[in-house]
């Protein structure tokens, strides 16, 4: 590990490129950077208005449009969420809604929340974005690809949403999606619906895997002279593990997804055993679903990861900069990282431990669900420890990461509570799973997305977004989102069932009407409060104060182009040549309390900077 | 400043919440005490560590928050930190599995003794099955189950004939005498759950699921289908009665076996067949 | 392939050079082309894709209750008038791995820029692919007349079509998919467009004999997961 | 990659490396249709179908994809994430075994 940083006593060459150092008495060498590989990529500049802004292949572009559009159908899952809340809080208010409707919104506003609102935002927003600016690339290595990714992606969402409206309506599933049901009479959408869904899943897949191969291979292979992984920001580590899980994981759904389409289409049994259906025996038999289950999990597992790493990334970024201070333990955090997502693989049966697989499984996943605590611990531990002696700057990107820290702790620790197998038996397919799952990977990685949001808008648009409005806008979310879920959880103690469309008649849970009904109007306040941001960017766009150069004062390469906001290139005539990592804030003997990753040493001589 | 009480109020809030809350577990009647209790260690230790870690960041925002010349401590890793966190982490959370592991055990493993129940499950309903004096179950077959055979049971089967059949969604349970659940679906995947036992497990179709609690408070609780079965889901519903040991034979004496619901059947034909010739 | 060399860079071997190739900067994998690093990528995904399936197969038939179908009987062809077990299947498997031979050699040629050589190898690897895609239309259709469908056939666990169907097709379409793109190839290679660097169609990347070898890797694959399929599919 | 392709070029391999793979393949492929040819059962045919399949996948691997000559650090890539699926092979045959067993075991014929 320590050898990560001692490359440089590797390289002994000579070199013709060496920069002269300005400190006095400094030997020039201590500068040199070994000579590019790879020739400069040859880019592909857009002319009209359709090749610079509709099928662009500047990833900057790209990223922007994914983010677009991942906001959209986020939108329309925040609709749905509101219409199930409506009908859970205030049914009598609900009474246009069917059972039907209500489980087609659960359903949908799960796909959607998940596959293509998170993991498109994360992945093909901020990846596109910020990879090739981080490593100091001119592009992602596949432009044309890259476009198509994008399309790709936009054809899925298509797809999705035009189930809406074929007879029968989406699929009312619910997200996992479960055959049987899934497509059998008795569920909502069992026609069309579940066919439409699983078509738009693996057009996703198609789509993501082409984007995937551009990530990977830019932070692989085409990263700026001087620039090792071990100085990658941590959002780049996190997006890049996130997305080797995402290409080695997408494949069980896409699986699953074929296999389902032919049960439904051709008859087939791979997930149908003998059903006796309305006195009739169907055609189907031999089949198992539990089959179906663990391919779904073994997708599903680390689709958990793959929004929750790249948060943990960008979180760590946003910290460190707002607070003046290195992210504390940054080796720890990078293998943690990569620990997390390697182990992610060897736990998706936690999802399933009543669902009536071999019940041996309990124990080995039991254990290594909770191995995984460590190093999530871990990274906790050293994002507070990183406050610790900071200089904070109470700014509205770290109140979203402070807020990021008090659900994802909140949500981690249920966590541990489902992981453990036997604590999970009475909590299982109860509100304790939806509070759990809503606070770790739903309201945790909305606070960094909201943070980086507020973080690079100057980068991306050249303007600041108003801080007071962001403050309303945090305190709003924040608040809101924490008095809708922590409750949620004594829900799931009482006993009451998810995906029950109403409860009320039992009565040891008539109880909990007035909750509920609190948890309703805290839903509605906190989608509203979201407007709030998109008043922010649109008043900002146009009035908002002028961002110029680096307005965090931050390190990292994507605030060094040239140009803000960085134009196709990114870099202008010469590549940029990275000296040291990211994290160099407040270093004692220093003139500002922060060295940008392209200071060389010598600058930086008569300074106490321990790493490179 | 401002945030950081805020935030402070927010823990204080939950923590409140926690001790004043109307809404917590129902009270437990079956003998899975000890998967309450292994709730209850999970709910103090993680509860500690997200109070602990929360008044830290707290602390961290009023003691450290910006001032302008005033430099941030520069120390990119403290390797004997780290490794103490870790070591800790790791003991807290083997602490937490072994109680987890220990009971989990416990619910795979069924008491010799145990009473086996066939569960059976549709969209949207539940019926149960006991076995007779043998004390087996007998075989059934998906496609046996018709009007006058709703469990499939193999006419053959000699186990079979002594069933006891009970067509309503109530099953009365002896007191303080384990059962086994074993959960079968005809259709979709349903789960037999009782908040006030603890224990739940999913019905699917085409295999047996099994698993088992022993009750041990009289009383009538509502069966809850916890695993989404279709647009019925939230209204399938059923009901069991735990009775005292006289009770519950009495009410077993009262119930249908298999061989009289045949003889029943039959007789009904005879009757049918008798006014037709009439 | 073997060691690059790298200005200003001294590549170890082994775990020592892992080591040192993760903590450089620029690259991780020296002197790997960016495409070839993609399709290594991708095919890693695919294995995924295919594990998927044939995991779900050998749990499927693992757990049915019905006797599967015997692969050597059901799969057995007259030849003279004696049923030969696997015939076919071992006519195919032998024509894949023709074709294997004939794309490393093409990448060898190609490496070497004998344009001739090269092309006329990636046309004899198409018409392989070609062939085996035929003889497994013939095949399909042997065994639809017999009877066997995606949801039932007349031999035992109605899985067995399902499956079959299923693996043989996803892996079909990758060797027709394997087949078109050999076909484009052969003729970028006899156009001369990989000698002389000329752009590709629809990107800004130059024309390499680098894609040959990118390409051999898919075919390659192809061909292992035939392997694979040959073994848990047809001797299981 | 202009150098990446010099380089390349200078360190080609012999055609026979090829040829004596390529016979191999065909050889190995035959002793598998042996396994079926005569009809071997049991543990037998599965160490034999397994030890000829593996060897040929790794062949293909080694020689034909290159992957001996590769460096370690993008053979190491390709090769862990198999520790997933190995893991998820072995945890379905188990799972396989138990949904047989609950199909017989039980009153449950065959899960019909």
């Amino acid at each position: 590990m320590s050898e990560d940083f001692k490359d440089k006593n590797i390289i002994q060459a000579q070199s013709s490129e060496t920069i002269s150092g300005s400190g006095s008495g400094v030997s020039p060498d201590m500068d040199y950077v070994r000579p590019a590989e790879i020739p400069e990529q040859d880019l592909y500049h857009g002319h009209s208005f359709i090749t610079k802004w509709v099928f662009c292949q500047d990833a900057k572009v790209i990223g922007v449009q994914y983010f677009c559009l991942a906001t959209f159908t986020g939108i329309i899952g925040l609709i749905l969420s509101w219409l199930m809340r409506l009908q859970l809080g205030f049914p009598e208010a609900a009474g246009f809604m069917t059972a039907e409707h209500y489980y087609q919104f659960v359903t949908m506003h799960g796909m959607i929340m998940v596959v293509y609102f998170l993991t498109a935002l994360f992945l093909g927003g901020f990846g596109n974005y910020l990879i090739p600016l981080m490593v100091g690339a001119r592009d992602m290595v596949f432009p044309y690809v890259n476009m198509v990714s994008f399309w790709m992606f936009f054809v899925a969402v298509g797809v999705l949403l035009a189930s809406f409206f074929v007879p029968g309506g989406p699929t009312g599933s619910g997200w996992t999606l479960y055959p049987p049901q899934a497509i059998l009479e008795g569920t909502p959408g069992s026609g069309m619906g579940i066919i439409l869904m699983c078509v738009s899943l693996a057009l996703f897949v198609i789509g993501f895997t082409m984007g995937g191969l551009n990530y990977l291979i830019t932070i692989l292979q085409a990263r700026t002279r001087g620039m090792t992984l071990m100085r990658l920001p941590l959002t780049v580590w996190g997006i890049f593990t996130a997305t080797v899980l995402a290409m080695l994981a997408f494949p069980a759904l896409l699986v699953s997804a074929i296999m389902m389409s032919l049960d439904k289409l051709l008859g087939t049994s791979f997930f149908m055993p003998t059903i006796l259906k309305a006195g009739e025996v169907l055609e189907y038999g031999g089949g198992s679903p539990i089959l179906f289950q663990h391919l779904f999990w073994f997708f599903g597992h680390p689709e958990v990861y793959i929004v929750a790493l790249p948060a943990f990334g960008i979180v760590s970024d946003l910290i460190s900069v707002h607070s003046r201070k290195n992210i504390f333990g940054y080796r720890m955090m990078v293998w943690a990282i990569v620990g997390i997502g390697a182990l992610s693989f060897f736990v998706w049966a936690h999802h399933m431990y009543v669902s009536g697989m071999n019940p041996w499984f309990g124990f080995f996943f039991a254990t290594t669900t909770l191995i995984i605590a460590v190093p999530t611990a871990m990274k906790v531990y050293n994002w507070i420890l990183t406050l610790w002696r900071g200089n904070i700057r109470m700014n509205t990107v770290m109140l979203w990461c402070l807020g990021f820290i008090v659900t994802f702790v909140n949500g981690g620790i249920t966590g541990i509570f489902l992981g453990n197998v036997t604590v999970d038996v009475p909590l299982s397919d109860t509100y304790f799973v939806i509070a759990h799952f809503h606070m770790v990977m739903g309201i945790a990685p909305l606070m960094v997305i909201m943070g980086a949001v507020y973080h690079w808008f100057p980068l991306v648009t050249g303007r600041m977004l108003s801080e007071k409005l962001g403050k309303w806008h945090f305190w709003a979310t924040f608040l809101g989102a924490y008095s809708i879920y922590f409750p949620m959880h004594y829900l799931g103690f009482i006993g009451v069932p998810r995906r029950y469309f109403e409860m009320y008649d039992s009565p040891y849970m008539t109880s909990a009407v007035g909750m509920n009904e609190f948890i309703s109007t805290a839903a509605f306040l906190v989608g509203a409060a979201q407007f709030i941001l998109i008043f922010n960017i649109v008043k900002s766009l146009k009035i908002g104060k002028p961002a110029g150069k680096n307005p965090w004062k931050a390190n990292s390469l994507e605030w060094l182009t040239p140009s803000v906001p960085p134009e196709h290139g990114n870099w202008g005539e010469r590549l940029p040549v990275v000296h040291r990592w990211a994290y160099d804030y407040s270093v004692p003997g220093a003139k500002d309390d922060f060295i940008v990753q392209t200071t060389p040493p010598s600058e930086v001589v008569h300074t106490k900077v321990e790493k490179t | 400043m401002h945030a950081g009480i805020i935030f402070f109020l927010v823990i204080l809030g939950s923590v409140l919440f926690h001790i004043f809350t109307p809404w917590y577990w129902t009270d437990i009647a079956s003998n899975w005490q000890s998967m309450d209790d292994t709730i209850t260690l999970t709910f103090w230790v993680g509860g500690g560590v997200f109070v602990a870690v929360c008044l830290f960041m707290i602390y961290c925002v009023f003691k450290f928050s910006y001032k302008e010349g005033r430099k941030a401590e520069y120390k990119p890793e403290d390797k004997k930190l780290e490794r103490i966190l870790t070591w800790a982490t790791t003991l807290g959370v083997a602490a937490l599995l072994a109680p987890g592991l220990i009971v989990w055990n416990q619910y795979v493993n069924v008491p010799k003794n145990a009473i086996h129940i066939d569960v059976m499950a549709w969209q949207w309903g539940w019926q149960y099955r006991l076995p007779g004096k043998d004390g087996k179950l007998g075989n059934t077959k998906i496609v046996n189950i018709n009007e006058d055979n709703p469990f499939g049971i193999i006419l053959e089967d000699p186990n079979g004939k002594d069933d006891i059949l009970i067509q309503s969604d109530v099953i009365h349970l002896k007191n303080n005498r384990p059962v086994k659940i074993l959960l079968r679906s005809v259709d979709v995947l349903h789960n037999w759950y009782v908040p006030q036992f603890r224990a739940k497990m999913d019905a699917v179709p085409g295999v047996i699921t099994y698993y088992w609690f022993e009750p041990n408070k009289i009383g009538e609780y509502e069966v809850l289908c916890a695993e989404y079965c279709g647009v019925g889901h939230y209204a399938m519903r059923g009901g069991v009665k735990v009775q005292s040991k006289q009770d519950y034979e009495n009410w077993l004496e009262e119930q249908e076996t298999f061989s009289d619901l045949i003889a029943k059947q039959n007789k009904i034909e005879f009757n049918e067949k008798k006014l037709a010739k009439k | 392939m073997s060691d690059p060399k790298i200005e200003g860079l001294e590549l170890k071997p082994g775990f020592k050079g892992m080591a040192s190739d993760t903590a450089s900067d620029q690259t991780m994998f020296k002197g790997v082309h960016w495409g070839k690093a993609m399709m290594w990528i991708f095919l890693l995904s695919d294995t995924f894709v295919f594990s998927c399936f044939l995991i779900s197969y050998m749990k499927g038939r693992a757990s049915t209750p019905v006797e599967w179908p015997n692969p050597s009987e059901v799969f057995a062809l007259n030849a003279f008038g004696v049923p030969v077990p696997l015939l076919l299947i071992a006519i195919m498997t032998f024509v894949l791995i023709t074709s294997s031979g004939t794309m490393a050699l093409a990448v060898k040629y190609g490496y070497e820029r004998n344009r001739k050589m090269c092309g006329w190898l990636v046309l004899a690897t198409a018409l392989g692919g070609l062939t085996f895609v035929g003889m497994q239309a013939f095949e399909w259709s042997k065994l639809i007349h017999e009877g066997v469908r995606p949801w039932e056939n007349p031999f035992g666990a109605p899985q067995f079509g399902s499956y079959f169907f299923m693996i043989t097709g996803f892996h079909g379409t990758h060797v027709s998919i394997g087949v078109i793109f050999l076909f484009i190839y052969a003729y970028k290679v006899f156009a001369g467009h990989y000698d002389n660097g000329k752009k590709g169609w629809f990107t800004t990347m130059k024309g390499d004999y680098v894609e040959i070898e990118i390409l051999g890797l898919y075919w390659h694959f192809v061909d292992l997961v035939w392997v694979f399929i040959f073994a848990f599919f047809y001797l299981w | 990659m202009e150098e990446t392709k010099k380089n390349q070029e200078s360190t080609t391999h012999k055609i026979g490396i090829y040829l004596w793979i390529w016979g191999l393949l065909f050889v190995l492929s035959f002793f598998s249709y042996m396994v079926d040819w005569y009809q071997f059962q049991g543990l037998l045919r599965w160490s034999l179908i397994l030890f000829f399949m593996f060897l040929k996948a790794g062949l293909i691997m080694a020689f034909f994809m290159h992957l001996f000559w590769e460096r370690y650090a993008l053979v190491n890539v390709l090769l862990w994430p198999m520790t997933a699926i190995a893991c998820f092979v072995g945890l379905m045959v188990a799972e396989g075994k138990y949904t047989l067993f609950s199909r017989l075991f039980y009153f449950f014929i065959g899960g019909q």
